[in-house]
C-alpha cells in the first residue's frame, strides 16, 4: 500500500525492482527459459531476470517526498547500473 | 529516408572521405553503405592513422609462423606445437561501463585466439586508472574492471595469470584497459580467416544479434567528453558462458575438419568480420540480413550489418559440411546459421532476402581505406623539461623529513609497487593446472603438459618514461618484458603491444607516436624479437587532455625444460645475493630519478628524462642472466624496475618469505639514490656461495659488473643498516597495501 | 596397472564446465587409471565404477551455482549410481550440483567477501574414515587451491548437528598451524566446512580443487590422495 | 492484476521474487547497506537483496490452476533453492 505523506514511528519498506534494458542480452534469463524447456515447461515465451532489493527505511523525521528523491538517488547511483539497468521502485507498509 | 549528406560527419566520416566514398561508388551511398564504409574506415577498424608506422615492424624471425594481419600472431614452439596471442585495448568501453566494458574486451580477444584454431591457455591484462586516493571513482572503475576481467575469464576456465597495473593521474578521465590472450594450437590445425571458394558458405555461429554496441568501433576512434554519456546505448555486455560454449563448438567443428576458415566478430560486427575475410581472399561476398537470428524483430539492416553482439563467429563452410555442423551447435544448443555466400565478383553485396540492399566493392572498404600521415612535432611541455629532476638539497630535505625506514615503507606501499594479489586472487590463475609461477613474479610462467617446455610471458610499458623520453622510453618497454623473462630462464621470441596514445592528429601526439614505434622497431632489432601482433588504441584523451604516451609491450619467452624455471624469490639462508648489471660507485649509474616512482611519491611529478638505457649492454645481461640459470648456478633472479634496487630486493624476500642482511659498498653518501634509482639492465640473483665463483668467472668473462651484496637470512631486512624492517611487517605492508585502500 | 580393482573414472560434462581435462589429466597422466568424459545428455553409462563431478561453471552459474545442471539427463544415472553404494566426488561446481541434488546436505551461499577468491588454503582433514580421504592421515594439513565465488557453506543448525554425530564433515579451512577460525575462513563458510560427505559415505562433496595440486610444478601434490584414496577403495 | 480461471490468446506475465530466508546473512544486502550509509542516509535499517524473475507464460491451453502448479514446481526446483531461499509469485496480465 503506498503511503501518503509524513507517517511517524512505522518502519517503512521500500522494495526496488532492478531490470535489465529491452535491448541488453539478459544471459541469465536465456539460461532459465532454456532450463525450464528442458524441465518440459514448453509454454514459457521468455524470461527476464533481475534483482529485487527491499529496503527498511526510518522515515519518522522525513516526508514521503524526502524519501522518493532518496531512492531515486540510490537507484541511479547504487542499486542499478544506469548503462544496462531501468529501476522502478514502490513504497509499502506492511 | 536519412541524408546521408547529413549524416556522414555523425559517424565519424571527414567530408573528403565522404568524397572519396562517392568517387568509389560512382553514386552517393545509401546510409546502410554509409555506415559500412564509416565503421570500416574508423581508426579502431583502418589503422588509417597508424599503419603507414606500422609497417617498419620486425615481423620475421626464426619462430614467426603468423605475423600481423591474421586475427592473431603465432609463434612455433616446437613438436609440432604453436602458440597465438594477442594483445588488445578496450579503454573506451570500459570508461564508461568498467565491468562490461573489461569483460567485453576479455571476452573480444579470447575469440581472435581461438579463430585461429587454438585453445586459449592463459590471459594477461594490463590495467591503467588515476590514481586511488584521489576518487571514489578510480576505486570503482579498478574494482568493476577487476571483477570484469575475472568473472569472463574466470567462467571461461581460462587462466587470468599476469599483468600490470598502474596508477597514475594521466589516466583519471580514460583509464586503460589492455587484454592479452593466448593460444595453444597443433601446428597442423592452424586455420585462418581468408574466404575462398566460390560457392562456400559463411555460417554464423554464436549468439543472436541485438541492438547493443551499435556504432561501437566509431565510438572507440574519438575522445572521451560529456558526449559520450550520452552515448551510452553503445554499452555491449558479455556473456561468459555462451563464449565458452562457442569456443568448445569451434574447437570441435575445427577438429572435425568441418570449418575451412574462422573469424571472429569484433568491433563493427557481421561488416567488419565478413569483409575482411572477403577482402583477404580477394573475393566477393552475398550476405543475407533477414538470415541473421535477431534478438529484437524490429531491427534494421544497417543495424543488423553493424551490431557489436558479442560471442558470434564466422565460419567458411563447404555447403555439404552444413548439417553435420547445425547438428554439432544443436548439441550444444547454439545458434548456426548460413548468412553469407562467397562470390567471384569481389563486391560486397548486402541482402534482405531476395532485395538488394547494398553494394560496395569489397576493397574500397579495406585496401583502399584512407591512410593517413599526420603531422608530428615536439610537444610543447618537452621544450622546457628540466635536465635533472632533483637537486643533492632535495634528497637532503627527505632525509631531514623522514627515516630510511619510512621512506622504505612510503615506496612499498604505493600502489605502483606493492602487490597486487588483490587483483590477482580475483583471477581464477590456476585453471588448466599449467601455471607453473603463480602471479607476483618477474613473467607468468605455463608449462606444456606432455612436454619439457613452458612458455612465459610478461607485459609492460611505463607512460611516465614514455612522456619524458618516448624513444627510450619504448625502448626500456621492450627490455623490461624481455628482462623479466630472462628473470624466469625464458628466451623472449615474440611480443603483440597495445599502444595507447592520444589523438593522433595534434602534431604533438603523432610526434609522441613515431618516436615510440621507432623505439620500438630500435629493441626489436637488437634482441631480435619479432612483432606478432598489436593493436592501437588513439584518442585516449578526456577533456582535451592526453594520456601519457602508453605503449604496452607484451612478451613470450620459451622455456626448454621446466625444471629449469626460475623465480623472484629468495630460497634458503645463507645463499649469497649478488647484484649483476650495475656499477654501485659509478655515479651516472646512480643517477636515474626521472620519472621514477621515488620522485612521484616524495614530489609529486613527472620530470627530468627518463633512465639511459644501453641497449646492446641489456641484451648482454640478460643473456647472462638466462646463461647463470642454463646451467644451474643462480636459485632466483629479479630485476629491478619501478621503485628501484631496494623494492627488488625486498620483493626477493617477500617471495622467498627471507630475511636478508644487505651490504652493498657505496662510493659517497647517496644511499637514496643508489636504492631508488630506476637504472636500466640490473638484476639481483641469489645463489649457493660456493657458486659465487663460477659466477664470477663467467660476468668477467662477459665484462659484466657484479657485485656481492648480501647474504639471505634472518627474519629482518637490513639495507646497509638505513632500513631495518622484520619481514613480516614488510610483507603486510606489501601484500595488503591495495585491499586496504579499496576498503576504506 | 598399478591397480588390481581396474578403476574406470566417469568425469561428467555439462555445458560450462570447465575443469574436466584437469581431472582427466590427473588420472590418467599421473595416476595412470581409466577415465572418459559422459556428456550430460547421456543417460547413463554401464562401464565407470567411480564418478566425478569436476569444477567450472555450469550454465554460466547464471540462476544459482550447479542450479541449472541438476536437470540434465545424466543427473538421475548420478543419483542411482550413488544409491548403489558408486563413489562420487563433486569438486567445486561439482560440489554445488550435488547440494542442488540433495545427495549432499546444505546449500551455498556467495563468499562473504563478494569476491571471487583464487588461492591456496590450508586445510585439516577432519575425518579419514571414508573412501576420500583415507590416503590421508586424519588430522593432517595441507593445501589446496580453491576457486570460487560461491563456497560459503550453509546448513541448518539441525543439519550441522546431524552432519557432526555422522562424522560427515571432512575438510576444514585452517591456518598453517591447523587452527580452524574466522581468521582461517576465506569464504564464510559455516565451522570453515571444506568438504562433506553424505550419510553413507560414498558422496563427497569439496570446495577445493585436488585436481589442481597433484603435481611439484604446480606447487602443490597434496591433491593426489583423493583420487589414490578412491582408486583404492572402488569396490 | 491477478487473473481468475483460464484466459485465452494473452501472455500471462508471472513475477516470481526470490529473496534469502530471514536467518540467513545476506552479505549483499549488507554491503549495499553499508554504502548507502556512506553516502550518507544513515536512515536505512536494513537491506535485503534478492532475485526478480520475470516469466512471459502462454496460457492458451491451461487454468490458472495448472500455471500456479507449474510455477510452484520451478520455485521450489530451480528458481530458489529451498534450503536457503523462499519464493512467491504473482501473475499479472498487463
Ligand atoms: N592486472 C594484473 N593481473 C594479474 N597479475 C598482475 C596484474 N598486475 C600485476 N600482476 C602481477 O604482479 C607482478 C608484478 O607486476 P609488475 O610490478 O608489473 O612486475 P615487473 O615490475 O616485474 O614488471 C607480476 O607477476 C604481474 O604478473
Ligand atoms: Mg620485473
Amino acid at each position: 500500500m503506498p503511503v501518503k505523506g509524513q507517517v511517524n514511528f512505522i518502519m517503512l519498506k521500500v522494495n526496488v525492482y532492478v531490470t535489465l534494458k529491452k535491448e541488453i542480452l539478459d544471459a541469465q534469463g536465456l539460461v532459465i527459459k532454456k532450463a525450464i524447456k528442458q524441465i518440459g515447461y514448453d509454454n514459457i515465451n521468455e524470461v527476464r531476470f533481475g534483482k529485487f532489493i527491499q529496503l527498511e527505511i526510518d522515515d519518522r523525521d522525513k516526508t514521503e517526498e524526502d524519501i522518493k528523491k532518496e531512492i531515486d538517488y540510490l537507484g541511479d547511483k547504487l542499486l542499478s547500473n544506469p548503462n544496462i539497468e531501468n529501476y522502478r521502485f514502490e513504497m509499502v507498509r506492511e | 529516408m536519412l541524408d546521408v549528406e547529413k549524416e556522414y560527419a555523425k559517424l565519424g566520416l571527414k567530408k573528403d572521405e565522404f568524397e572519396k566514398i562517392k568517387s568509389f561508388l560512382k553514386r552517393k551511398p545509401n546510409y546502410l553503405e554509409l555506415s559500412i564504409y564509416s565503421v570500416m574506415w574508423s581508426e579502431h577498424c583502418s589503422y588509417k592513422s597508424s599503419r603507414s608506422l606500422l609497417k617498419n615492424f620486425k615481423t620475421t624471425g626464426t619462430y614467426v609462423l603468423q605475423g600481423p594481419g591474421e586475427n592473431a600472431g603465432i609463434l612455433d614452439i616446437g613438436d609440432n606445437q604453436a602458440i597465438v596471442f594477442k594483445m588488445e585495448s578496450h579503454n573506451h568501453p570500459s570508461a564508461v561501463e568498467p565491468y562490461q566494458g573489461a569483460a567485453t574486451g576479455i571476452g573480444g580477444i579470447i575469440r581472435d585466439i581461438f579463430a585461429m584454431g587454438a585453445r586459449p591457455i592463459c590471459s594477461l591484462n594490463s590495467l591503467r586508472f588515476g590514481k586511488l586516493d584521489t576518487s571514489q571513482h578510480q576505486k570503482y572503475l579498478f574494482e568493476m574492471v577487476v571483477k570484469g576481467i575475472g568473472d569472463y575469464g574466470n567462467c571461461m576456465g581460462i587462466p587470468t595469470i599476469g599483468g600490470e597495473v598502474y596508477f597514475d593521474k594521466t589516466y583519471e578521465g580514460n583509464c586503460l584497459v589492455n587484454a592479452m590472450s593466448v593460444g595453444l594450437a597443433q601446428k597442423d590445425k592452424l586455420i585462418k580467416s581468408k574466404a575462398f571458394g566460390i560457392g562456400n558458405q559463411l555460417v554464423l555461429i554464436g549468439s543472436s544479434t541485438g541492438r547493443d554496441g551499435i556504432h561501437g568501433a566509431t565510438f572507440a576512434s574519438d575522445e572521451l567528453n560529456e558526449e559520450s554519456e550520452a552515448r551510452r546505448p553503445s554499452v555491449q555486455v558479455g556473456d561468459p558462458f555462451m563464449e565458452k560454449v562457442v569456443l568448445e563448438v569451434c574447437l570441435e567443428l575445427l577438429d572435425k575438419k568441418l570449418i575451412l576458415g574462422l573469424q571472429d566478430m569484433g568491433a563493427a560486427g557481421i561488416t567488419s568480420s565478413s569483409v575482411e575475410m572477403a577482402s583477404k581472399g580477394d573475393v566477393g561476398l552475398d550476405i543475407d540480413v533477414a538470415k541473421v537470428p535477431l534478438r529484437e524483430p524490429s531491427m534494421v539492416p544497417y543495424e543488423i550489418m553493424i551490431s557489436e553482439s558479442q560471442e558470434r563467429m564466422l565460419a567458411l563452410i563447404e555447403p555439404a559440411k552444413f548439417d553435420e555442423i547445425k547438428n554439432i551447435c544443436n548439441e550444444w544448443n547454439i545458434n548456426c546459421e548460413v548468412i553469407g555466400t562467397v562470390t567471384d565478383n569481389k563486391l560486397y553485396r548486402i541482402f534482405k532476402g531476395d532485395e538488394l540492399i547494398g553494394e560496395i566493392p569489397v576493397k574500397t572498404l579495406t585496401d583502399e581505406a584512407p591512410v593517413y600521415y599526420h603531422k608530428h612535432e615536439k610537444p610543447r611541455y618537452l621544450q622546457n623539461m628540466p635536465e635533472k629532476s632533483l637537486h643533492e638539497e632535495d634528497y637532503e630535505n627527505i632525509e631531514r623529513k623522514f627515516s630510511n625506514n619510512e621512506i622504505f615503507k612510503k615506496i612499498i606501499s604505493s600502489p605502483n609497487i606493492c602487490s597486487k594479489k588483490w587483483v590477482w586472487e580475483q583471477y581464477d590463475h590456476m585453471v588448466q593446472t599449467n601455471t607453473a609461477v603463480l602471479p607476483g613474479h618477474d613473467s607468468s610462467v605455463i608449462r606444456i603438459k606432455n612436454t619439457k617446455k613452458a612458455v612465459a610471458f610478461s607485459c609492460d610499458g611505463n607512460g611516465r618514461y614514455c612522456y619524458l623520453e618516448p624513444y627510450n622510453g619504448a625502448l626500456i618497454a621492450v627490455a623490461e618484458t624481455a628482462r623479466n623473462l630472462a628473470c624466469s630462464g625464458a628466451l623472449p621470441i615474440g611480443l603483440t603491444d597495445c599502444l595507447n596514445f592520444g589523438n593522433p592528429e595534434k602534431p604533438g601526439i603523432f610526434w609522441q607516436f613515431k618516436n615510440v614505434i621507432e623505439g620500438i622497431i630500435k629493441a626489436c632489432e637488437v634482441f631480435d624479437i619479432p612483432v606478432i601482433s598489436g593493436n592501437v588504441s588513439f584518442y585516449n584523451e578526456s577533456f582535451g587532455k592526453a594520456i601519457h604516451p602508453t605503449p604496452v609491450i607484451a612478451t613470450a619467452g620459451l622455456i626448454k625444460d621446466v625444471e629449469k624455471i626460475t623465480d623472484s624469490g629468495f630460497k634458503d639462508d645463507n645463499d649469497e645475493i649478488i647484484l649483476l648489471g650495475r656499477d654501485l660507485n659509478n655515479k651516472s649509474d646512480n643517477d636515474n630519478m626521472g620519472g621514477s616512482e621515488f620522485l612521484e611519491i616524495f614530489f609529486d611529478k613527472v620530470e627530468g628524462k627518463c633512465p639511459d638505457i644501453d641497449i646492446e649492454y641489456e641484451k648482454k645481461i640478460q643473456k647472462t642472466c638466462l646463461e647463470l640459470i642454463d646451467r644451474r648456478l643462480i636459485k632466483s633472479a629479479h630485476d629491478v624496475s619501478s621503485g628501484g634496487l631496494a623494492v627488488t630486493i625486498a620483493e626477493s624476500c617477500i617471495y622467498g618469505k627471507k630475511g636478508a642482511e644487505i651490504n652493498a659498498g657505496l662510493l659517497e653518501n647517496n644511499f637514496l639514490k643508489t636504492f631508488y634509482s630506476e637504472t636500466q639492465s640490473q638484476i639481483v640473483v641469489s645463489c649457493l656461495p660456493e657458486n659465487f665463483k663460477k659466477i664470477e668467472e663467467y660476468c668477467n668473462n662477459e665484462k659484466i659488473p657484479l657485485e656481492r651484496i648480501g647474504r639471505v637470512g634472518g627474519t629482518i631486512l637490513n639495507i646497509n643498516s638505513e632500513i631495518n624492517i622484520h619481514i613480516g611487517e614488510i610483507i603486510n605492508i606489501y601484500d595488503n597495501n591495495i585491499e586496504k585502500i579499496m576498503t576504506i | 596397472m598399478p591397480f588390481d580393482k581396474k578403476p574406470y573414472f566417469g568425469i561428467l560434462v555439462f555445458p560450462g564446465t570447465n575443469c574436466e581435462t584437469d581431472c582427466f589429466h590427473v588420472l590418467n597422466n599421473i595416476l595412470k587409471v581409466r577415465c572418459k568424459y559422459i556428456w550430460h545428455k547421456e543417460s547413463h553409462d554401464d562401464d565407470i565404477n567411480a564418478i566425478i563431478i569436476p569444477g567450472g561453471f555450469s550454465y554460466g552459474d547464471y540462476l544459482r551455482s550447479g542450479a541449472v545442471a541438476r536437470f540434465s539427463p545424466i543427473m538421475s544415472f548420478v543419483r542411482e549410481f550413488a544409491s548403489k553404494g558408486g563413489l562420487v566426488t563433486g569438486i567445486c561446481n561439482g560440489f554445488q550440483i550435488l547440494l542442488e541434488e540433495n545427495l549432499l546436505p546444505g546449500a551455498m551461499l556467495r563468499n562473504n567477501t563478494l569476491k571471487f577468491i583464487c588461492r591456496y588454503s590450508y586445510l585439516k582433514v577432519i575425518d579419514a574414515g571414508n573412501p576420500f580421504t583415507s590416503g590421508y592421515e586424519k588430522g593432517k594439513i595441507i593445501s589446496m587451491p580453491i576457486r570460487h565465488n560461491e563456497g560459503n557453506y550453509y546448513i541448518d543448525e539441525k543439519g550441522l548437528i546431524d552432519l557432526k554425530e555422522n562424522n560427515q564433515i571432512i575438510l576444514k579451512y585452517c591456518n598453517s598451524d591447523g587452527i580452524t577460525d574466522a581468521s582461517s575462513n576465506p569464504n564464510g563458510s559455516i565451522e570453515n566446512i571444506a568438504g562433506i560427505c553424505n550419510k553413507k559415505r560414498n558422496v563427497f562433496g569439496l570446495m577445493p580443487h585436488p585436481e589442481a595440486c597433484c603435481e611439484k610444478i604446480l606447487g602443490s601434490d597434496d591433491g593426489r590422495a583423493v583420487f589414490e584414496s578412491m582408486i583404492n577403495n572402488i569396490i
